[in-house]
């Protein structure tokens, strides 16, 4: 999970880089600072349950599985994206390792990914073996009509969904304050008498034990979970973003918190890790995306005739 | 050949394909017990049971978007909106997410859903009971879109709908499902886009569909009784895709064009044929193409109003008529 | 109020009748056997306050205050109607008596009546002067997500807003159980830390006194409240609805706990009315819908070129 | 005359009227503190207060509902859309209750609500952040719908808006808000329903709005410069209401039409004005009306794939050229 960690990292830190080369058209969303929940959560899942997340979801998506070469190679738009450059960096989807699709709209991706559960809920698999499906999305998306309609439905129909609340205390420049009256998301779940859960999202161990737990609750047909993560994006919103909403010191403060770094203490403290094995899979990490840059930049663009390919099936 | 309903026909498609594909699920409103306000789905839960029947809260947004989410994943899912009216509660699942998937992911998924709702006016439910969305549907992009005007073509075009891959909106009307008409027996489907000459003619051509085309062809009737005038009469069927084909080959003979719909006309699809005769046979009009269209105003309760703003047969004749002068 | 109550009643078997005529155009939604919610609730309100309501809002909107005459003319779609007979029974809208709209759409009145509350708001009234704004919506209503979207705001934002929930247990021809996975509608509030109370809508001086103390809260800036009142409806959904979904017993019970029938066992019991006076009561109630129905059948059609009429301010 | 950008116009237009009126109250996700994704609330919120300048949370049907309940009771609510991609959101407060209920009512209420929001592609986004959405409002009756391409148009535009009762839907576009042009000092209206002859010619005329415009200028320039043409570009600015007055007196003099919009092509503007043109000044054509319009297509991220969907100069020259040949 640490190498997995990096691995998103060392994929963002390139990505922002290329941005500012301007090869990356559109916004750029990073999630770093979250990788905890994205490997956490992917990790204690099976490669084929279903997945549906955001415009902020890369590490969610590499947390997954994505081929990565086919991960750069979209954000650069090459015919060899994993959508053929069509998507960029909102879209990837990738139904082999269960991706039913990033989301550019707030919101949107739960109540998909609840029919994906319903989907898994009628393919009728043995009790403790059904697929589940998990939906990322952050704090400001709860206050969106569809994450409601998904959510009763959800625990109406006791689908193997689970709901993986980011909360990184902003939703785009808006502080939570400003967003919802509540002061724990995770009591959003009780006007659907769901079961919820709020954890520390940078903990990588609570977070794969807690999204063990749902989904085995989820298995069991014993309906959905909602976690509340509590995590922090480093970066801006997208790159760009000038950060007026907070300040400097709190940024500060919470690097001191990050996942990597804490997974790496950890590592070290009660696994006996050393600091150079850890050194050696971050490098390991950034070869590996450095090869995907190389690929994704060797590779053509789309020729404009493709627009007509993938309309209908 | 036997006689049923629009809404039995509709029925007869459904379960048939139920049985043949036990991907097919059913999600809507009242559609299960109760058997649908339209009683489209009357007798399918006792049939197939809760499981592929099934009753939802009153969540368009959350139903539909689960049902993309159920065509990405194997199931064949047709989600039933009461009021075609309701689309604007789910419009970001529709146009956002069903209809840009799969173009979207590059081809890496397909999104085989059909949507059903009904549509129209006709009834005095008013403004938010009685729209049309066709052109919404037409002008976004990724979804199909089927409008049948009998039962034997409501019957043939759901079956197809139900066996091709991509998002389907197939549209109803509610002044349709107590018509009555010829439906052949066994598994006869009906492509799309290929649209119907329903009635020959020679001195113009009427293009139209859903239950507008039944208003055509009363007036194509008044025409030939009271005016000896010959109107050939076009079923689109579906307008996405549209058949300029049969139309084009059709103003060869007649060289004058009327389209008519009850959607508003601005930018409504009585445009956009006019548009493409124009981009492929401008040269073969006779005199400019006639509209004959609901006006661009909400539709009203009071009959006296609504029937203002929803073209009647009579304004189809009086088109006809300024066209031929 | 009982005579309030009785006006309702009597309004809206007057309009059955005249959609068996078919003098009544589009669906008809009755609201017989929950007009205690209705009429406890704007008894208990001011003049000026701001309402939203539904379809099924005849009683809300009689209550307030809404002129018989025009609305049953609204009924038969005529020229003198409420709406110049444009909208018909879905949409009747009064500003004089803060009607802002029945709505066809479920669940699209909420947030009409929190921006109203937010209006109000804005109009700094002295503290306790504030006017308020009430919505009516139903148990389904729960599942919309502008619903929850303006639930989230008004307690954000502490809106003078009066949420009524009539749970009649049914939305159309669906149970309660089918369409939410709560045990009390009431408890959705939860959900957004909303104070919330569940009170027998049938009982309209437990509607009255709730509502009073819902606006008091409302005028004093402390913010919405949401009202579950549990009431039952006599009729059908709409008129022709086979009720497939209900037992004629269960009906039958029903009938025995209505609303009319218990403010004048109260009035008898407590207040020592006799039942002559009820009587009266009811009598001046139905001769003043004759006396509507008289003046909507004898007022003319509008005529077509009125459709080019209100159409921009 | 001092130049200023379309932003910048924009934000002097709200300033203005937020003075003159102060019903006037802004709402929308990240207006107030941030200023604005696009800058274009910058400062407001210091100036008018957090009362005047909301912060909403994501919950666009929401906030769009209550700013109908507010132009209801006295305000004058500007509700901003991020991305015009949103509306599908908030469909419903927008067409079955903003745009309706002043009609609906017998005109007992007025809905005096402007909706802003950016629309367009251009710039990568991708499917779900890159549409326009002008044929909706045009098509769905109840909405005045203007569509700036210049600084100063925005400015006036935007101003007359929020001085008119009905609701307006005032779209801008991500790619013109750094554009700068000559904006008029002084409180400066535009009308509503008139168009503007953006540049006179004598060849063909091209119908355009929005960002459009100025490819449609910009390839009237290489027509003039490269191949002699004399291209009249006429700027509709509303579609509604729109004026066809002044496309009329252009085809009299050219008697050919070009039409251009980024929007799809499928019951777009082009096939409305093509079919207006058709009822009001068939016989002045010369050869049929040329569309350049969006493929039915999702507008993709990849660059060579944007510029295949959205219509860029060259494609305008190349239609103007077909047109003349
Ligand atoms: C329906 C909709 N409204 C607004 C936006 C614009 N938007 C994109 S991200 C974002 C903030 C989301 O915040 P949150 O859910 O907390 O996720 P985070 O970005 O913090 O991961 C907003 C408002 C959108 N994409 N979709
Ligand atoms: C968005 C939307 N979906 C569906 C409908 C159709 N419909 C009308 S009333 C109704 C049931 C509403 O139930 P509830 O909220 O309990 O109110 P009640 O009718 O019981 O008063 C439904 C589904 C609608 N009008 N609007
Ligand atoms: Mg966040
Ligand atoms: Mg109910």
């Amino acid at each position: 999970m640490y190498e997995r960690m990096h691995l998103c990292r060392s994929f963002e830190q390139a990505c922002i880089q290329l941005y500012m080369e301007k090869e990356i058209r559109g916004s750029l969303h990073p999630s770093i600072g979250q990788e905890a929940t994205a490997v956490g959560a992917c990790f204690a899942l099976r490669p084929d349950d279903y997945m549906t997340c955001t415009y902020r979801g890369h590490s969610a998506c590499i947390a997954k599985g994505i081929d990565v070469n086919a991960a750069m190679a979209e954000m650069l738009n090459k015919r060899t994206g994993i959508s053929k450059g069509k998507g960029g960096s909102m879209h990837w989807t990738d139904p082999t390792i269960g991706l039913l699709g990033e989301n550019a709209i707030v919101g949107a991706g739960v109540p998909i990914a609840a029919g994906a559960a319903l989907s898994a809920q009628m393919d009728d698999a043995p009790p403790g073996k059904s697929k589940v499906a998990i939906t990322f999305f952050g704090d400001g998306a709860i206050n969106q009509g569809a994450f409601h309609e998904a959510m009763n439905m959800a625990q109406l129909w006791k689908l193997p969904l689970i709901l993986l609340c980011e909360n990184n205390l902003y939703a785009e420049m808006t502080p939570l304050a400003d967003s919802n009256p509540l002061a724990t998301v995770a009591d959003r779940a009780k006007g659907y008498n769901m079961h919820a859960v709020k954890i520390d999202g940078n903990d990588i161990v609570a977070v794969y034990d807690t999204v063990c737990a749902a989904s085995e609750r989820a298995r069991a047909g014993e309906g959905p979970t909602f976690i509340e993560a509590m995590t922090y994006r480093l970066t801006g919103h997208m790159v760009g973003d000038a950060e007026t909403y907070r300040t400097k010191e709190e940024v500060a403060e919470a690097r001191k918190h990050e996942p990597i770094l804490r997974a790496g203490e950890l590592l070290k403290r009660d696994y006996g890790v050393s600091t150079d094995e850890l050194a050696a899979l971050a490098a390991k990490s950034q070869a590996r995306i450095d090869a995907a840059v190389k690929f994704a930049k060797e590779s053509p663009a789309p020729d404009p005739s493709e627009v007509y390919e993938d309309v209908w099936a | 050949m036997r006689e049923l309903t629009y809404t039995q026909a509709l029925r007869e498609a459904l379960s048939e394909e139920m049985e043949r594909d036990g991907k097919i699920v059913l999600m809507g409103e009242d559609i299960g017990h109760y058997g649908g306000v339209f009683r489209v789905t009357e007798g399918l839960i006792e049939k197939f049971g809760p499981k592929r029947v099934k009753d939802t809260p009153i969540s368009e947004a959350g139903f539909v978007g689960m049902a993309v989410g159920m065509a990405m994943t194997g199931q064949r899912p047709v989600a039933e909106l009461m009021f075609m009216d309701f689309a604007l509660v789910c419009a970001d699942q529709i146009w956002n997410q069903a209809a840009k998937l799969r173009s979207m992911s590059g081809g890496r998924v397909k999104v085989p859903l059909v949507i059903r709702a009904q549509q129209g006016g006709g009834r005095g439910n008013g403004a938010q009971h009685s729209e049309s969305f066709e052109t919404l549907f037409t002008h976004l992009p990724g979804m199909k879109v089927a409008l049948p005007s009998t039962p034997a073509d409501a019957k043939g075009l759901l079956k197809s709908a139900l066996r091709q891959d991509d998002p389907v909106m197939f549209i109803e009307h509610k002044l349709l499902y107590n018509t009555k008409g010829p439906v052949p027996d066994g598994d006869v489907t009906i492509p799309f886009g290929k649209a119907d000459v329903k009635r020959e003619g020679t001195d113009l051509t009427i293009v139209s569909y859903s239950r507008q085309l039944l208003f055509a062809l009363e007036a194509a009737e008044t025409l030939q009784k009271e005016h000896g005038i010959s109107a050939e009469v076009i079923d689109l069927r579906t307008t996405v895709p549209m058949d300029m084909d049969t139309i084009v080959t059709s103003l060869k003979k007649t060289h004058k064009l009327l389209v008519t719909h009850e959607s508003h006309s601005s930018c409504g699809i009585g445009a956009e044929v006019a548009m493409r005769v124009m981009e492929q046979a401008f040269y073969e009009l006779d005199a400019p193409i006639v509209r004959v269209a609901g006006l661009d105003l909400p539709i009203h309760s009071a009959r006296p109003l609504e029937e203002k703003v929803l073209p009647q047969p009579s304004a189809i004749v009086e088109g006809a008529l300024k066209l031929l002068k």
